[in-house]
């Protein structure tokens, strides 16, 4: 009943001016694939973190057409987009932390795999602010870390 | 082909579309929409546009966007169709009367329930009944390659309920166990793996099993993935009638 | 289940009178009542029909065309009602009448082949 | 807001099927002619049954109904019953290989194959039938 209220008071709040979900869900695909696709480096990396705090906030301003409680599919796409800004920033600020290229991602200032510092999980946690990031040591059992190489 | 692109870019394609909003009105009423028309669009994807871009409120279910998930399933132009499968070209530029699966009660816009169906997928358990329990130790269940040819066919079915809204029997008699319901039964049936073909007869050779099939044959035209129900159906008429002439000869032999 | 429902012994007339139908009848009616009638061929005379009819087998196919025609078009029509009409209300009576009037032809043709 | 419309309780719209829902679509235009093929075969059984009557009541009736036979408003009708018939029986044969799956030495035999036996059937029938009412 309390979240309800909550999402009735998020979502259904007639609004002047409000933001739509599918722009920001266009800008958060197009910050994600500028600042943190596969070719990445610290600088794009800041930028999508920067646009993502932005987003963040904008998300608060999010607006409706559909106030109905039957199937309504543009609430739940609301919803998904929130979870889907968290997750965004747990990656974003994980990999400008990780100074290293690993696996299929490459970082373009730091092309080598550092297992000396990370080889480890990366774990974000939610703060008032940007995530926080920890590390957790990863148990290599059968397969050892290895080069990434293409055409070989 | 990019210039081809250029020059439609300012083409456009009506949608018709069949909206119902159960909070506001009794009735459904349509509502037309103008959306771009690009050649490479699939008809969800106009639904997209419409939905990010003219109207939030229109509602539809979708997912994978490629086939698999048999989510999108809609009546185009009155044909059972997945959304993500039909071209706008083929259309264009017609406009495309856009409605939710037909025979199916629905709960808003292009949502249908599908509860029914649900139950009576669950009625002829629609799963593995394996025919011998073994623990994980003893390994897999083997089966040679005849053997999955024996159901591959059925085992492609992805549940989009095309196949009901096709059927007219399924319109007229709604306890009718249904196309799909009834190749998925078989695709156990069929499974060498499986033992669980006397307990399914129970449900698919009662009134409301196969027997109401009247091979209208239409829930094998429109499947997207070729699973043939109605042969399903068919076969399983021919095996029933076989067991039911044994039963009559063999009173107290079998089961 | 097996054994309770009637259904497969209607379903086994229905399909094996259809198939019997769809192999025989398109030639005897288009030799019968169409080349036969507009003199396309000649009419085979009285007397060797007879004699044709009255080998046991011919007779017993005879019979076997009827009856099992008439039981393919009672279960048939009976669906045709149900479900092109929208008389699935009226199931009961609807049964009654065609496989009733399929076994009354089945009747029929015993007794005309019978006493013929 | 519908004043009949409670919250969480959904309200679902129904359709109702016309009653001649089978000429919306060419398929079932096709199936309901085809299930009508029925009659065409109900009645050439009679007619056949009819012309054994004839028969058995000697020379002269047999005469009398050849001579029915030969009205004009007869040959329509059995030119229609004709093309019911040859219907039902296409209708019927391409529908087999979807019921009888073959299989030789563990294989499926090609529906193409079971078709084309179905078809040779119809052909064998027709000329022994051929054969034993005019070639003797």
């Amino acid at each position: 009943m309390e979240e309800q209220r909550r999402i009735r008071e998020q979502f259904f709040q007639p609004r002047d001016g409000g933001e739509s979900v599918a722009g920001l869900r266009n800008e958060l695909t197009n910050c994600m694939e500028s600042g943190a696709g596969i070719y990445r480096e610290e600088a794009s990396l800041r930028q999508t973190c920067d646009k993502l705090r932005e987003l963040k906030e904008r998300y608060k301003n999010v607006q409706l057409d559909d106030h109905s409680l039957t199937f309504n599919t543009e609430l739940t796409t609301a919803l998904e987009l929130g979870y889907m800004l968290d997750a965004a920033e747990a990656v974003a600020h994980s990999a400008l932390a990780r100074r290293e290229s690993r696996g299929s991602h490459q970082r373009t200032d730091h092309p080598d795999r550092d297992d000396e510092r990370y080889l480890k999980h990366s774990l974000a946690y939610r703060t008032e602010g940007d995530p926080r990031i920890e590390y957790q040591d990863v148990t290599i059992t059968k397969w050892p870390p290895g080069d990434r190489v293409y055409g070989s | 082909m990019a210039a081809s692109n250029q020059d439609q870019a300012n083409e456009t394609i009506s949608l018709e579309v069949f909206r119902y909003r159960p909070e506001e009105e009794d009735e459904p009423s349509w509502q037309s929409y103008e959306v771009p028309f690009r050649p490479d669009w699939v008809v969800l994807d106009a639904l997209n546009y419409v939905k990010d871009e003219i109207d939030g409120t229109l509602s539809y279910r979708w997912s994978c966007r490629m086939g698999v998930c048999g989510s999108c399933g809609m009546m185009i132009n009155g044909e059972p169709k997945l959304t993500c499968a039909a071209f706008l070209r083929d259309y264009y530029p017609k406009p495309i009367r856009i409605e939710p699966l037909t025979y199916f009660p629905v709960i808003r816009d292009l949502v249908i329930n599908m509860d029914g169906f649900l139950d009576k997928l669950d009625s002829v358990q629609a799963w593995l009944i394996p025919k011998e329990e073994k623990p994980v130790s003893e390994g897999e269940y083997l089966q040679s390659p005849a053997e999955l040819a024996k159901f591959k066919k059925f085992s492609m079915c992805i549940n989009c309920m095309l196949c009901y809204s096709a059927c007219p029997v399924v319109g007229h008699i709604p306890g009718f166990l249904g196309p799909a319901a009834i190749a998925l039964a078989q695709r156990y049936n069929y499974d060498s793996r499986d033992g669980g073909a006397d307990e399914r007869a129970e449900t698919l050779f009662s009134h409301e099993g196969i027997w109401e099939c009247t091979f209208v044959g239409d829930c094998s035209h429109v499947c997207p993935k070729d699973v043939d129900p109605a042969g399903a159906i068919q076969r399983y008429k021919v095996k029933a009638t076989t067991e039911w002439y044994k039963s009559l000869l063999l009173p107290r032999g079998r089961r | 289940m097996k054994g309770r429902s009637i259904e497969p012994f209607f379903w086994s007339l229905f399909s094996s009178g259809g198939m019997l139908c769809a192999m025989v009848l398109p030639a005897v009616a288009a030799i019968l009542w169409i080349a036969i009638p507009l003199g396309w061929i000649a009419a085979p005379n009285h007397e060797s029909l007879v004699a044709l009819v009255a080998h046991p087998i011919i007779r017993l196919a005879l019979f076997g065309l009827v009856a099992l025609g008439a039981f393919h078009w009672g279960h048939r029509f009976r669906f045709t009602l149900y479900d092109g009409l929208q008389l699935k209300h009226l199931f009961g009576l609807i049964a009654a009448v065609c496989y009733g009037t399929a076994t009354a032809l089945t009747v029929l043709a015993a007794y005309v082949l019978w006493t013929l | 807001m519908n004043p009949e419309y409670r919250l969480y309780h959904p309200k679902w719209y129904r359709r109702r099927i016309p009653i001649f829902w089978w000429l919306k679509k060419l398929a079932y235009l096709k199936f309901v002619l085809r299930e009508l093929t029925s009659l065409a075969v109900v009645y050439a059984v009679v007619l056949l049954l009819l012309q054994l009557v004839a028969l058995s009541r000697g020379e002269a009736a047999y005469a009398r109904f050849l001579d029915l036979l030969g009205r004009p408003g007869f040959l329509a009708i059995h030119t229609l019953v004709l093309l019911g018939l040859v219907f039902h029986t296409v209708t019927w044969l391409n529908l087999a290989p979807r019921a009888l799956v073959l299989r030789l030495r563990g294989k499926k035999v090609p529906d193409r194959f079971i078709l084309a036996g179905h078809y040779l059937g119809w052909l064998a029938v027709t000329l022994l039938i051929v054969w034993g009412l005019v070639g003797r």
